[in-house]
Parts: C-alpha cells; structure tokens; sequence
C-alpha cells in the first residue's frame, strides 16, 4: 500500500480510495497511467504541448506493482521515462500536466519539463545512467541515518550502455546499500534492439558485482508486485542492493514518432498489455466504472489546464 | 536544408575515403540517428558504419584508438548535452595524443554534437557546451554555419590532423545554406576571407563596410539571429552593422575580425553558450587588447543565461539569446 | 602547512558538523590519501569517511545524491586531471539540480581537485583544468590560496548551498598560509576585502597602492608566484604593482580587482591553467568594458603554453607559468 | 617469438639472441626488466631522476609471457604501470631510461615520461581504465582491415573501478573485436586492497559481457606463457575478445615511497617472485651468466645516459 508525499491529495477516482481493493487499486492506477500517457500524446499531436515525452504506454505494470511496497521516506529517482513512475508515486496528474505545459505550477515550476521532476522522495532525471550514482548516494543517506528506508532507481536496458552504472553497482555492493535497482527491459533503447546494445544479459551486469536479482518476463501487475515485495523487502531488510529485471515492452513510440519496430510485434504485444492482463480479473462493471472515473477526472483536469 | 547537406556530405566521405568511419548511437538504419543526418549510411556502408551502445565516452575511446590506426572516425553524440560523458576521452586522451606521445601519432577524431535550443526540450537537451572545449591545446571546435558548405567544411576537417568539436545547432538542420556566391549572400553583401591555414569566415552586411558602425562577431544558429537581427536595423532603423562568421571557434582566426573592427571601431560578440568565460569573452580580451585605445565602445558579448535552460517555451525564450536581445545590442554598439 | 591546515579542517568539520562526508581514492588510513590532506579521518570518522574504488564519475554521483539528502559531501579527485571523469556529474547533475528542480533541492558538493604541475608528473598528472569549470551555471570554483585560511573557506563553504569546484595547487601543500594581520601579511601591505556575498579577496603590496603603478590579479600557487616577483621588482628594480588575490574564481567578485585598478590603470592576470578561454580571460574583457577608456594599457593575461605539459623538467618550465615570464609581464605593466 | 619493432636493436644481452633457448629467453627479459625498474628506482632515490614511476618488480612475468605470443603487426594498450610491457615488447632500455630522464632521445622525446609512452605496436597512458576503449579500437581498425593482427590491452584490479572499462567490454563483445584484456591482479590499487575496491569478481566482470577469460594464480612465467598463448591464439583466430587474469603480487612500492602492506606479506612473495621460481630451472653457471649479461649492459645504458 504506497502513500502519496506530494501535492495536494490526488484525485480518489485516478489513484484509488483506501476502501478500494487491491486489484482495483492496482487496475485504476494503471489505467491513469496509460489515459494520462494517451491524453499527453494527443496533446502533442494537437500541437498543445512543446517540447518531448517519453510515455510509458505499455510499462504501467512496473511502476504501480513497484509504488505498491514503497513507503513514505523511501525515495525513488526515474529516467527519461518518468510520467508512471511520479503518478504511481505522487497521483499528481495536475502537477505533471502543469509541467509538461511549461506552466509555473508544475512539479518544477515548467523549467524541468517531462523529464526532470522533483517531488518530496521522487527525482527524475532524462541522462541516462547519471542517476544511478545520485541514487546510490540517497541509500548513502539513508544507511547514514540507520532508517529502514530504501532508494529505488529505475532504468531501462538501453542505459547499462553507460559506464556509471557499473561504477554504481560497484559502490553499491561493497558499501551494502540499500538500494534497488529496478530494470524495465523493453528490449529497446530509443531505436536500438538489444541484441545491438547488449552482450551477455542484464542478470549477468549485476552478478558481476555480486547483486542479487529477480528477472521477471511479465506484464501482470499481481506477478510483478510479488517479484517487487520480495526484492524490496530483501532491500530493506538485508540493507544491501538488489535488482529487479522486468521483461516488458514499450506500445507507444520512443519519444513521439519514432518507431520503426515490426507492425506485428507491437500488435501481438497489445494482446498482453497489463491493463489487458489485470482487467480481466475486474467484473466487466467495475472496471468500466473505473475506466469512466480516470476518464472523467483527467477530462477536468486537461479541461482546467488548457483553460 | 543542413541536414540533407551534412547527410550528402557523409555519404560522399565514406564512399571516397575508406578511412572514414561514423559511429554513433540510434544512427542504424531505418531510423537512422535521432536527427537524420546520418540516414542511410549503415544501408551503403554497413562495416564503417556503427551504431553504439548508450556510452559516449566509450565511443569518443574507439574513436581515439581508430584515429591512431589512421582511419577518420566521425562520431555522433546524440544531444550535445552529453558530451560532458566524453569529456576526459576527448581533454585527456584524444586531445592530448599527439603532443603527449611527442608527435608519433595523430588522432584525428570528428565529434560531432547537435546542440542548442529553442525547442523545448528541457534542462539536459538543449546546451551549447562548446565554450567548455575552447582553449584544449590540440583541439579544434568548429561550428556548422548557416554561411558555411558543410562538405567544404568537414571536407577541410578530414585534410588535417587536429581532432575537432563540430557543434551543429539543431536549429539550423532545417535551414538552408546561403553559401556567399559572387560576393553576395542573397539580398546581402558576402564573401569569405581569413587566413588560410583557418576556415574560411564569412562576413556579410546589408550596405558597404565602410558604411557600417558595428561588426557582429556570431556563429551557428545565432550567426542567423544576427543577420536577421542586422538586416532589420538595417531596413527599419537605417542602423548598418556588419557580420562576421567563422566556422572555425578554437584556435580563433582574428584577421577577418579584426579587419572589420578597423573600420566599424565598435564589436558585439553573440553566441547561445552561457555566459560567463564564453567564447565571446575571449573576442573580448584579444581585439580589446589588440586595438587598444582605437575601439570607439568597450566589446560587448551577448550569450545566454546564465542558468539551466528551462522546459517551457516563454521561461527558455527568456534565457537564450534572441533576435531581439541581439537587435538591442548591435543598435547600442552602432553608437 | 596548508596540507597540515586543511586536514586539521576536514577534521573539525567532520567532527562539529555530522552532514559532512568525505570520500575518494585511496584515502583510508594508514596510507590517509595521496597527498595526505585526509590522513586520521577514516580513523577518527569511519562512517563518514569512504574510500572509494577508482570512480570519479560515480563518486561524484554518490555525493549529488548524499547532498540532496542533505549531507555535505566532500570529495578529493585524487589527482585534478581527474575530474574530467567527473565532468557530467559536475555539469549536467550536480550543478544543475537545483535549478532544475524548480529550486527544490540543493546540491552542496564540494569537489577538492589537486591540481597543478611544476613535479614533473607529466600530461596526465599536472593540470590546472578548472578553467573548463569556470562559467558553469550554478557552480562554484574556488582555489585553496597562500593568503587564504582554508579552514575559513571551507567553513563559509559549507554555509552555502551551490556546489563547489575547490582547486588546490599541489605545490600549496608544503607552503604555509600567509594570514594578513593587522594590515601586513610578513613585510607586505595586506588585506581582506570585497562583497560579503563572496569569499574574501586579499590585496598584497610591498609599497602603497598609491605607489603602485600596476594590478596583478592572480590565485592559487601562481599568487604565491606573482608575491615573489612583486616582491623582487619592489626590491631590485623599484617597480612596484599591488597583488590581488580572489578565494573565489567564479563567479567573481570584481570589486577589489577594480579598486585596485582604478589607483594602477593596468592589470595583469597570472594563472597556471593553459591560455586560450582562460580565467582570465574574462577579466581582461571584464575589466577592460568596465574601465573602457580608463586603462592605461591593455590588459595582459598570463597562462601557460598552451600545450600538454611534458614530464622532462626543462620541458615542463618552458610551458609553465614561472615568476620570471610573471616578473617581466608585470614590469611591462608597469610603464 | 616476439620480435622488438622499435628503436635500435635490442641489445641481446637484455633482449636475448634467437640462439637462445626459449627458458634463457624468458628469464633474461624478466631479469632485464627486474633490474631495469630496480636501477630506476635507485636512480629515483639518488635525486637523479624527477617525476614519478611505478615498477612492475614481481610481475615481470605478466609482460614477457604475453609478449611471447604476440607478433609485429599486433599491438599492446598499457597503463601506468608500463615498463615490463614496453620493454618486453621492444628491449628499448636507453630510449626508456632518456625518456624518465626527460631527454629529447627518450621514447616520446621526454614529453611523456614514464607513463606515456609511444612506439610502434605500443602505447600507455596514465588515466586508469580510459586505454581500454582505445585499444578495442585499434582492434577494430584491425577488424576493418581484415588482417589476423590482435589489439591487447594490461590493465591492473583497481582500473576495473572505472565505468568506460563496462562500456568497452560491452562494445568489444558486440563487434567481436580481436582485444585481448590482460588483468594484472596484484591484489592492490595504489593502497586499496582488493576487498575494499570490488565487489563480485574479474572473471565475473568479463562473464557478465559473455566475453571467456582464463583465470591464472600464478608467477611462474611457463604457466602464465600457457594461459596466455591459449588466450592470444584465441582471439587471433576467434576475432572475439578474451580476457586473461592473473593474479600476482608487486613486490616494490605502488610508485615510490608509498607502501603500507604488511611487511610480512611482502616477504612470503618474496620467496615465490618470478625469478625464484623460473631461475631454478636454469643451470647456476647459465643464470649467473644471464644475470652479469644484464648487469653489465644496463651498467653500460645507465652510465652513458648520465654522463
Ligand atoms: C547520456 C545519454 N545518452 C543518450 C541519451 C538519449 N536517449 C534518450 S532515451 C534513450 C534510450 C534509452 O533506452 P532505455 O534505457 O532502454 O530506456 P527506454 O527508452 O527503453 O525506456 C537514449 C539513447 C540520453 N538521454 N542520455
Ligand atoms: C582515472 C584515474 N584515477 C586515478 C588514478 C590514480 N592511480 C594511479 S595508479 C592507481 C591504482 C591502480 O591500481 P591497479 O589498476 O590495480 O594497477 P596497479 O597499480 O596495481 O598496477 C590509481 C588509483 C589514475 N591514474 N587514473
Ligand atoms: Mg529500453
Ligand atoms: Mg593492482
């Protein structure tokens, strides 16, 4: 059960009442994600928005099955790909969309844009493999402090391209961490198949430096959750780096039009999307009922902010 | 069009030099590179050609021991941001090569970084770093011009030994070249000059230079700023300064500069860089010493900020340095 | 001693001020550091004292995340050359953090950086590359002084929030802090002086200002130099100019520079960085657009080669910056 | 078989003449190497020299076995810790000793110095970790010229905490680049032992690109010439990376005078250095005759240099 730190109190119909069960939690969350990710893209397109994005359509399972075992005091810092990550962690559409917007009550107040925001135990930050360190050095603090509080960073395959990374995992294994790194595997990076970018595999990168992971092909929510609370329990308890590898794929374009992926490989992969996967578990009613309620509060708010 | 220019002018290097190597992240086909320039190179030249991994400095590493086996590498860093991760591959082991070894090899390294704003896209994608990489002893940084052939240019590059910063603002992909052609550039007066071991400079003004009561030291995408900037003073305030382009920002050629200085008396430096120890500031230093006593006003250098270069498009318009601000500055040096 | 006085300070400031940390290579007792300015702390502090494995991008990392966690990270590149390594982290992170973030976070690093040649160390282990950090939006750089207590510096340092490049001429370690007291720092005239935004400047002169006939604005071991060689002009050659000596390189607190100009109506700079874009660079063109027309000469800037700085010792000197080509600059500015 | 490519001919009473049985060879350039860097130390002691240097005595093995298997054409990538590697590659002991000197005859005219060297077939640089990129491009110069030529590169344990040495690995593997990566494990990174510099291990560093290493624990110059030419011939015929990693010991200081290794530590490999070990399978009166060869023409060099 994850705790909202930032802005005002999010929205019950995107982030979900205490009341809710966890499979609707875990189903509207997502769904806000990908409709906040959709209504973004459109915004562009209509030529509202300046600037790039990098949706996450797609990849809603990892960050809202990841926020699902992460608590106030626990920091998370994200790359270019960050809209999930800070709804899941944040549910402030408002201050996102501000942002994107440019506008001065975003996240960052319009200087950081999509990429770069900053919220009470959140960062973002669109160089790749530059934040690893930062969120190495936020474990730091925290081991410094003896809490049981645990800094998660996210990253994609393509950015174990950078050397920092491996300077972190270094670090982070002989100075015992409490660090998880959590590697959504999309099997791209920007244009770039994997087999182009990657010898060996992501599991090895960590073994390297003696890292335990959990590698995970998966978009359902539940089973990535149950990966999550494991690694992150082992995290916070074993007060030592971990990682969690999640096999995903990325349905919308790299930034805004830019895919030169297969037709049908993207086709066959939105027959196993997570709000595919998780939406089943839903009686038919109430997910409609909650997809009509995201529907219905990211329509006020696009309304208000273009206002 | 600046892109299809420099597209034109890769594929025509790696057909008539096999020395020529590009590399470069995302630059694989059909994407080919996050700004086309390199469209259709892994197509023709699949061995020279290699997309990377995300590891700019590793790539600029590569690129060093090539450059000692005597091929040319061209390397692309996609967002000129980034090429703070190759900034010891570049000061401390391409730069330094030649010199250090006592001359036994060259490393003829090209980076190119697409730089610069005005697009919105935020703290870390839209810097013009170059004026970090000015004053490496060894290395030379070049700018991509509106003024200037990009294969005369990179043509030039690939006949020397130094290895070379080449900043091409994103913002000029989508322009065309206006080479000066019987000493004219358009509507304007042009003509390129300098010494000839440099780049050539391009200078262009709207009247004759001895009309003029300013020079405009610019380059790159505010080289374009500034000619618009001067052919507005020119048609709507009768304010005539004259421009001065290089390609070439590291080591400065100050003939065509100085030369223009000798009869307008007065110079503004323009660039997009953050100010502060700017590329400007040493046009500053060097004419201010040069023609001491015969300027008629203190060298002014415009540059941007300084500060990070905000996401939303009216706080970034307020940082980077505009037609207006440039206007404004050339208007008070005609003075 | 100023290796004596800063690791007295780091341990102070460990010991009075549980945010501060410090890391780098090699700085575990009993070795305690390369050049032993960490010696005891690891010691005395072991949680708050890391040694690191050779990563200097990642430390530097380490310590943007501890500082935006609110510690005060201090880290020792070990050797200055080195921080190049760390130039994204510098540039693209921890300075630009804060004001990315909206104002949200600070990022307090301080980067300690041994620089400096004149040991025959060669290419790699010689430089002065603050240069290259200078005029980085929302960074500090700061040279360890002569004239200056570092225990002071550090400690109003560590009161402030921007991130920090402190360079610290290895050739400082062995030499001890010349403090002005009471109006003299030994034989010379000395003071303390400038904004209270900044860290303090020191004026050092052997005659009054009022005698002086030019300004040497120098830091770091160079100011240590420049004493030497106004102090043998005063005395060999009655030739008097009056030393001004800035803690704080960028951003630059300009008011005792011209102070002292406006009395000597020349001004030299010296630096050991190499020339071209230099430190002072922007106080040539600074100085020489504030006093336009008031100067008597232009503004001469002193810096080495350019050029790699080679290991043979004769071969180093001629790049180097040394008090003679500092003693003829200044005579020269004297007429 | 290695043939010196640069500077005058060696002198075969350091070097060793093609008469020379393949153990006198070995021994010779091992003594000649030894006695070089000790000389040069001595020198350093007497304030004859200035600068800096770090000595390879007690893995003067690594370099002479490795070079045996290398031919002209090849090349050798080296790190601060250069001489044994140049020296075993060329004999240039005067163009060497002139270079620490500062002289114009020095290797690279006195610019240099110890840790920058330049001659055909070789290079060093004294930025940790940052030749390894370079190297793997020499070898893909080698690549494109489609030649059986290998690129090898001697690093030390502690370079590994460098992350571009992660971004060679990676594009090494990916372009199966013929780079050979010679990790000299002497336990230490200038004070740092081990432990306190890497998590996981070497091995698992090269496992972690899918790039094979052999792993030797040895100073015996016969066991490390096996490794090493099953290595070499490996990546000379499999145009793909290897690694080789041998773990060994420095028996001087890091550079000069900066050793805090406990002193019994240092004596025990005193009693299994290279020498000792290979100098008992020569026949006294040859090895002694061997070591005054040495002695002699290095007397020689040196009186001449400082004359
Ligand atoms: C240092 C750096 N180099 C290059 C880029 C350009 N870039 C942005 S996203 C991207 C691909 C990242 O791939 P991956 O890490 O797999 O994340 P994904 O986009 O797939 O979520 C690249 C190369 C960057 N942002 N930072
Ligand atoms: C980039 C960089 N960081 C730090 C150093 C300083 N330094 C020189 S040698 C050394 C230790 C190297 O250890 P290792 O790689 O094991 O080689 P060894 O000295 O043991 O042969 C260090 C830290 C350097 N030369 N380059
Ligand atoms: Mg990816
Ligand atoms: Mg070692």
């Amino acid at each position: 059960m994850t705790v909202a730190e930032a802005g005002p109190n999010p929205d019950p119909r995107l982030f979900g009442a205490p009341e809710d069960a966890p499979n609707v939690r875990l189903y509207r969350r997502m769904r806000f994600i990908r409709r906040f990710e959709e209504t973004l893209l459109a915004l562009f397109e209509q030529g509202v928005l300046n600037g790039t994005t990098h949706a996450c359509v797609g990849q809603e399972a990892d960050c809202v099955a990841v926020v699902e075992h992460l608590r106030p005091g626990d920091h998370i810092f994200s790359n270019h790909r960050c809209h999930g990550h800070y709804l899941a962690w944040t549910g402030d559409a408002v201050g996102l969309l501000a942002e994107v917007m440019g506008k001065p009550h975003g996240v960052v107040g319009g200087v950081g844009g999509s990429q770069h925001l900053c919220a009470p135990g959140f960062k973002s930050n669109g160089i790749l493999g530059g934040t690893l360190p930062a969120a190495a050095g936020i474990a730091l603090a925290m081991k410094l402090a003896g809490d049981d509080a645990i800094s998660t960073v996210f990253t994609g395959d393509g950015a174990w391209g950078e050397g920092v990374v491996y300077e972190t995992m270094n670090m982070a294994a002989l100075w015992e961490l409490p660090l998880l790194v959590v590697v959504e595997n999309n099997g791209y990076s920007q244009s770039t198949p994997i087999r182009l970018n990657m010898a060996g595999d992501i599991a090895g990168r960590f073994a390297a430096f003696g890292i335990e992971t959990t590698h995970i092909e998966s978009t359902d929510v539940l089973e990535i959750e149950a990966a999550a609370a494991r690694q992150i329990d082992a995290v916070r308890r074993g007060r030592r780096p971990h990682g969690l590898i999640i096999d995903t794929y990325r349905l919308c374009h790299h930034s805004k039009s830019d895919d030169n992926r297969p037709e049908t490989e993207i086709a066959e992969r939105w027959t196993i999307e997570p709000l595919v996967i998780h939406g089943r578990r839903l009686a038919d009613d109430v997910r409609e009922g909650v997809d009509a309620e995201v529907e219905g509060a990211l329509a006020e708010i696009v309304a208000r902010e273009l206002a | 069009m600046l892109v299809r220019e420099l597209n034109t002018a890769l594929h025509h290097f790696l057909e008539t030099d096999p020395r020529v190597v590009v590399m470069g992240e995302d630059i694989a086909d059909p994407y080919g590179g996050a700004f086309k320039v390199t469209r259709g190179l892994t197509t023709a030249f699949p061995d020279r050609v290699l997309t990377t991994p995300v590891s700019e400095a590793g790539m600029v590493g590569v690129a060093a021991g090539l450059a000692m086996s005597g091929y040319r590498p061209i390397v692309e860093i996609m967002f000129g941001d980034f090429v703070t991760l190759a900034f010891d591959q570049i000061v401390n082991h391409v730069a330094k090569y030649p010199a250090m070894y006592g001359g036994r090899v060259t490393c003829p390294v090209i980076v190119r970084v697409p730089s610069g704003g005005h697009r919105g896209y935020g703290p870390t994608h839209s810097q013009s770093l170059e004026k970090h990489f000015l004053g490496v002893p060894g290395l030379m940084v070049v700018a991509a011009s509106p003024f200037h052939d990009p294969a005369d240019v990179l043509g030039a590059l690939l006949q020397r030994d130094e290895p070379v910063i080449y900043v091409e603002h994103k913002l000029l992909y989508a322009e065309p070249i206006l080479r000066p052609q019987g000493g004219r550039i358009g509507e304007a007066i042009g003509r390129e000059g300098g010494s000839p071991d440099a780049l050539p400079t391009v200078t262009l003004s709207f009247v004759d230079r001895s009309e003029c009561a300013a020079t405009v030291l610019a380059y790159g995408y505010t080289a374009l700023l500034a000619m618009r900037a001067i052919e507005a003073l020119a048609i709507e305030e009768e304010v005539f300064a004259e421009l001065v382009v290089p390609a070439q920002l590291a080591p400065m050629d100050w003939g065509p500069v100085l030369e223009s200085v000798d009869r307008t008396g007065s110079l503004v430096t323009v660039e997009e860089g953050m100010a502060g120890w700017s590329w400007g500031t040493q046009a500053a230093a060097d004419v201010g010493a040069l023609r001491f006593g015969r300027l008629r006003r203190p060298v002014t250098v415009t540059a941007s900020g300084p500060g990070v270069i905000p996401s939303s498009r009216s706080l970034e318009r307020e940082v980077l340095v505009g037609v207006d601000q440039i206007r404004d500055a050339v208007r008070e040096a005609c003075r």
